[in-house]
């Protein structure tokens, strides 16, 4: 594994505050899984500030053309940065990190609930599995309609979706718990993937678990290195003996959503 | 190393002809009391896990040596997260040494890193001088594999508030007498910015047999969540390392390295090669890399290249010419 | 206050209208012992000289209070340059106290102060209680004019390596007192991050006295020239400032803080009105900017209003609600 | 005074690795004068690094336009930041400051003594003297050809000038103060100012010592605020009743080159 200065192909707008940046990458291409992520450094190499690397889940690829993306909203110096880069500039990058996910789906249909920016590595499983001929639906919550292209790539990947936004103005409002029981039995036809908020994740593992439906989790966590080295990034976990603190770079990121500790 | 779309412009990015480093490649080797290294250049404990992560990026033989993460007796699960919080220029983190215990790493990691082929400074941990003995008794089957065992005496996320051993110099010599009295491999004792008494500590570890002195473990320090009122780091307070005290590390080895008690192995936010420069001539017999692991995976690489590309530059064949040259 | 080519740019740079601040105003004032300010914003001493250049560029008298630089009984020249070296994110000073003597700061100085209108705090230094107490004794004549006396116990650039008073509570202890017996206005003792025993301190401060501490002064820093080999301050060693020490200023304001010995003027870093936030979250009853002072001239005027609007935003009407309020 | 964002109306390469940057800023052109200096944050707002200020000289004012430039090399961070802002960015900025040099020329003739980009200082001084009226001379010395641009500032200045260069690829070859003494008559006709490199303004103090002629000299020194709070760039100076710091940003820029104490 190399850090390598890759290229932009382009960095433009995707909503609100939101960029979808293409970057041409054939190390990562070649080798990223579901879930995994890219660790970007957020400054020229003669800068200290900001200091960490900034992790992002990788959000599609383009085989053919050696090409990834990232999803991003700015929400600090790091990402302001980052939107600030142009086509042809280079991003300083090391990746793909994490564990992937296991391979997509014994029961052949795939169920997403995503929130808000958790969309991100949620569509490339979608990816992965639709070209795989699997059957993907998802279910997302928005605050508002600020990620609507959304919409426009899972219906080119041929995806079904319902949509939520707490003020009404993309799909049905509300929050995407919400009904998330109204059908257990479709559920557990389902393998299930969710990435979102902490206050999603901890409505959705009390709702699964009143009908004891697994589901696999996508966490994130403040990162020290994103390489599994500092143990910075762990998360609390359920084990027979005990509770175990585990790293979201290195065992995840993606957990057992009944196992997580949320507290 | 650039990834780019358009392959004839990796073409000039070969190195220039002339520039061959190897046919006049200084003496990069230091030595510090009965330790031999190869180079300076020493992974910090707890940056550098047991090496496995970074093989991924370089060789991490061409290292002096790497310091393993903090080992004890048992396993500790570590302090509850959130554990990192970036700050100016730093990092504070709060990780309270989780780790597998020293029969893991010795039945285990222990056969990776051999693999590796880096030197080994065992870092260990105890909560008392007994303990640290236990876990040196542990070492006795294995220590033809290591160079040295580093003491963290120093940590500022076991203790409320970060106190630790090395507030104290008498426990600094109890414990070191106590590893000291069960291993005839060379001791390192960790010391910590965080108290005002590092000659009389570095005097104690001497006396009770220690052959170096590690400086600077992390700086207490915090931060708050100004919208939840909460502290950014769940142990609340943590250690802060990275180039924010650099300044406040090389002050600490340039007043130790002086009194010439122990030779002195520099650290606390070094980046790049001049970093390095800067703690040997401020009296560093060797130096840690730290913090910045986290961020440039194959710094320990690349410093080192800079390194010798920097004494072939100005002709110095030497890298111990630098140690304690300051100019006053 | 953008300087543009185009003059109609300026029109578009109005206030929006609606947002009218005046109309909730919120208390900003805060008590430190029986000190009263208007607001918890402090210039620390040094980084604001007597407030004339700042008076430049805003009016000074918006601030809690203004403290002078540490005037000592005799002018002193400071210490030799370069005094100054910048580091990732902070700077290291040796200036070396120097100042004109408390003689000429009470003839010319105070005259300005006093026109320029904001609450004066009167740092000063003696190398030992008998000078401080000479000090005192010349302020008796003007103290009406100040609201209170600040102790510099912790300045790391007179004696070797950093040392200060503050390195013996018994010593604070001394100096507190003489000041105290000679002069019925507050005292604040002014504290360092280099010795770990502040508590202690603090308590030899308030038995012999004191008002408040003000918490921390420079850390103990050095940087090296790696080309000339020499220390890059004239001093060798000089203090660290900003915020690459906002961590450990943090800590120490909380750690001391939590005791609940005196109130704490907190300072280390702070640069806006987050940093000011976390300071008083974590049990600070004022601030103190420094460093910023040198980079920002108007801080002192942006990060008042900033920390007003907030509290308007967040609905609460009261600065002191913030002290102290950290949830574990 | 006010801390501004002023805008760039350029900043164009002026030799290898030295730029001129031209900024819109009526309140600096009205307010200007010889030997002051404006000190520029390079960074933006949020970030840390580098953390103070850089001071440079006022180069030059075109005081129909409400514009002056700065002249200034790529050395580090800072002026790496400086050299990658574009036509219409703003520069955050403080100025003037520094005190003025005293009011030019009593005797009427100027000799200017620069050395590598200490002539940047100087060339406002020529501009304020040649708009006067006054004749100006300029001697100075380089490692190299890369300020040759600066000959055609002159030129048009109208200024008698005479270049030295270490490598002869400019003007004549050698050092700048190598015939200083050739002519002490014509010196002491003239008031003298320098700036240049601590060396050069070491031999010059020498020189012009043993025929005890005066030059004012303007010096640099690390700043930590550049208005003369923090007592940090202080220059060691010859006093009646002994040494004296004083300060460049208040005090000076311009000393008394005699008075000078380097070590
Ligand atoms: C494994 C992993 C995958 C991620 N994938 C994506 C992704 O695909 N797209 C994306 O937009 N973001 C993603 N993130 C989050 C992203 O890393 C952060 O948004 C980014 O680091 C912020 O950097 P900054 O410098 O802009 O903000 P900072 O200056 O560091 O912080 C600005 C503010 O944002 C808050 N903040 C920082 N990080 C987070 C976070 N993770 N969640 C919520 N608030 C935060 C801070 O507390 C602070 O208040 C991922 C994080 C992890 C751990
Ligand atoms: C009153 C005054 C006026 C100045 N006018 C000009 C001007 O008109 N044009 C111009 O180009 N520069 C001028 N300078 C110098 C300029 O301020 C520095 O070059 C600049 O601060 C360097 O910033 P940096 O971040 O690029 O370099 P840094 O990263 O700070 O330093 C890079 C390297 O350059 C060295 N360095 C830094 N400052 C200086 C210096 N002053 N002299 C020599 N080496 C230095 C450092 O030691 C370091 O090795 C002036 C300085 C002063 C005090
Ligand atoms: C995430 C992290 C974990 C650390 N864990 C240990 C440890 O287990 N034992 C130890 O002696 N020091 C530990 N340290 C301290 C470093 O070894 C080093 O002394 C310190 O970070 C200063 O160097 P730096 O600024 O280059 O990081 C840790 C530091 C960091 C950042
Ligand atoms: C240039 C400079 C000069 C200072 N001089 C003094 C002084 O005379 N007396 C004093 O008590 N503190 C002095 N200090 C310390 C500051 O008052 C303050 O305690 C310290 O810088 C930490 O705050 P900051 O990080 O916001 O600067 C000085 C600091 C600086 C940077
Ligand atoms: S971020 Fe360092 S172990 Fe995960
Ligand atoms: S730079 Fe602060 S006084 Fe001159």
């Amino acid at each position: 594994m190399k850090i390598l200065n890759s290229e932009i192909l382009s960095n433009e707008r995707y909503g609100p505050d939101i960029y979808k940046m293409e970057i041409f990458a054939p190390h990562i291409v070649k080798n990223v899984g579901a879930g995994q992520f890219v660790n970007i450094r957020c400054c020229s190499p003669d800068k200290r500030d900001p200091l960490l690397r900034r992790p992002f889940s990788v959000f599609d690829v383009e085989k053919k053309f050696n090409v990834f993306s990232i999803l991003y909203r700015v929400r600090g110096k790091g990402t302001r940065y980052m939107s600030e880069l142009k086509k042809g500039d280079t991003v300083n990058m090391a990746g793909p990190l994490g564990k992937p996910v296991e391979p997509v789906s014994l029961k052949g249909n795939l169920l997403l609930i995503g929130g808000g920016m958790g969309i991100a590595p949620l569509n490339l499983i979608s990816r992965i599995a639709a070209d795989e001929g699997k059957k993907v639906s998802v279910l997302a919550g928005f605050k508002d309609s600020s990620l609507l292209m959304w919409e426009r790539d899972l219906m080119r990947m041929g995806v079904k979706y319902r949509m939520f936004s707490e003020d009404g103005s993309w799909g049905q409002q509300g929050l995407v718990c919400d009904h998330i029981l109204d059908e257990p039995k479709v559920l557990r036809d389902h393998d299930i993937f969710c990435c979102g908020p902490v206050e999603m994740l901890k409505v959705l593992q009390r709702e699964l678990e009143r009908e004891d439906i697994r589901a696999t989790a996508i966490l994130e966590e403040k990162m020290g290195c994103g390489i599994g080295v500092c143990n910075g990034c762990v998360v609390k976990v359920k084990k027979k003996d005990g509770i175990d603190y585990l790293r979201v770079c290195r065992e995840g990121p993606a957990f057992e959503l009944s196992e997580v500790i949320f507290d | 190393m650039t990834d780019r779309l358009f392959k004839w412009e990796k073409e000039n990015e070969k190195d220039v002809p002339g520039e061959e480093r190897s046919s006049r490649k200084p003496d990069m080797s230091v030595e510090i009391g009965r330790i031999g290294l190869k180079n300076p250049l020493v992974a910090c404990s707890g940056t550098f896990s047991h090496g496995e992560e970074h093989s991924n990026f370089y060789d991490i033989s061409v290292l002096g040596a790497v310091t393993t993460k903090s080992y004890s007796l048992k396993p500790r699960k570590g302090n509850p997260p959130p554990r990192i919080c970036e700050t100016p220029a730093g990092m504070l983190n709060s990780i309270g040494l989780q780790n597998d215990g020293i029969d893991v790493f010795i039945k285990s990691h222990l056969a990776q890193m051999k693999k590796d082929g880096a030197g080994i400074i065992l870092s260990i941990f105890g909560k008392d001088s007994e303990e640290f003995k236990k876990v040196a008794l542990r070492i006795l089957d294995v220590k033809a594999d290591i160079i040295a065992v580093e003491l963290n005496l120093s940590c500022p996320n076991v203790e409320k508030d970060g106190t630790s051993f090395c507030a104290f110099p008498e426990e600094v010599k109890k414990v070191v007498d106590a590893v000291v009295s069960m291993l005839d491999i060379p001791v390192i004792a960790k010391l910590s910015p965080n108290h005002d008494n590092i000659i009389q500590s570095a005097e104690a570890a001497k006396q009770a047999g220690a052959e170096a002195i590690s400086l600077i473990n992390t700086a207490v320090g915090m931060a708050v969540d100004v919208e939840t009122y909460r502290p950014l780091l769940g142990n609340i307070t943590g250690g802060l390392s990275g180039p924010a005290i650099k300044p406040i590390a090389l002050a600490k080895t340039y007043i130790l390295a002086r009194e010439n008690i122990l030779p002195v192995i520099g650290m606390g936010g070094i980046f790049d090669y001049r970093d390095v420069l800067e703690f040997m001539i401020a009296g560093a017999s060797a130096v840690g890399l730290g913090t910045v692991n986290l961020i440039e995976y194959d710094a320990g690489e690349k410093i080192l290249l800079d390194l010798e590309d920097y004494l072939v530059k100005k002709n110095i064949n030497n890298i111990r010419h630098f140690t304690g040259r300051i100019r006053i």
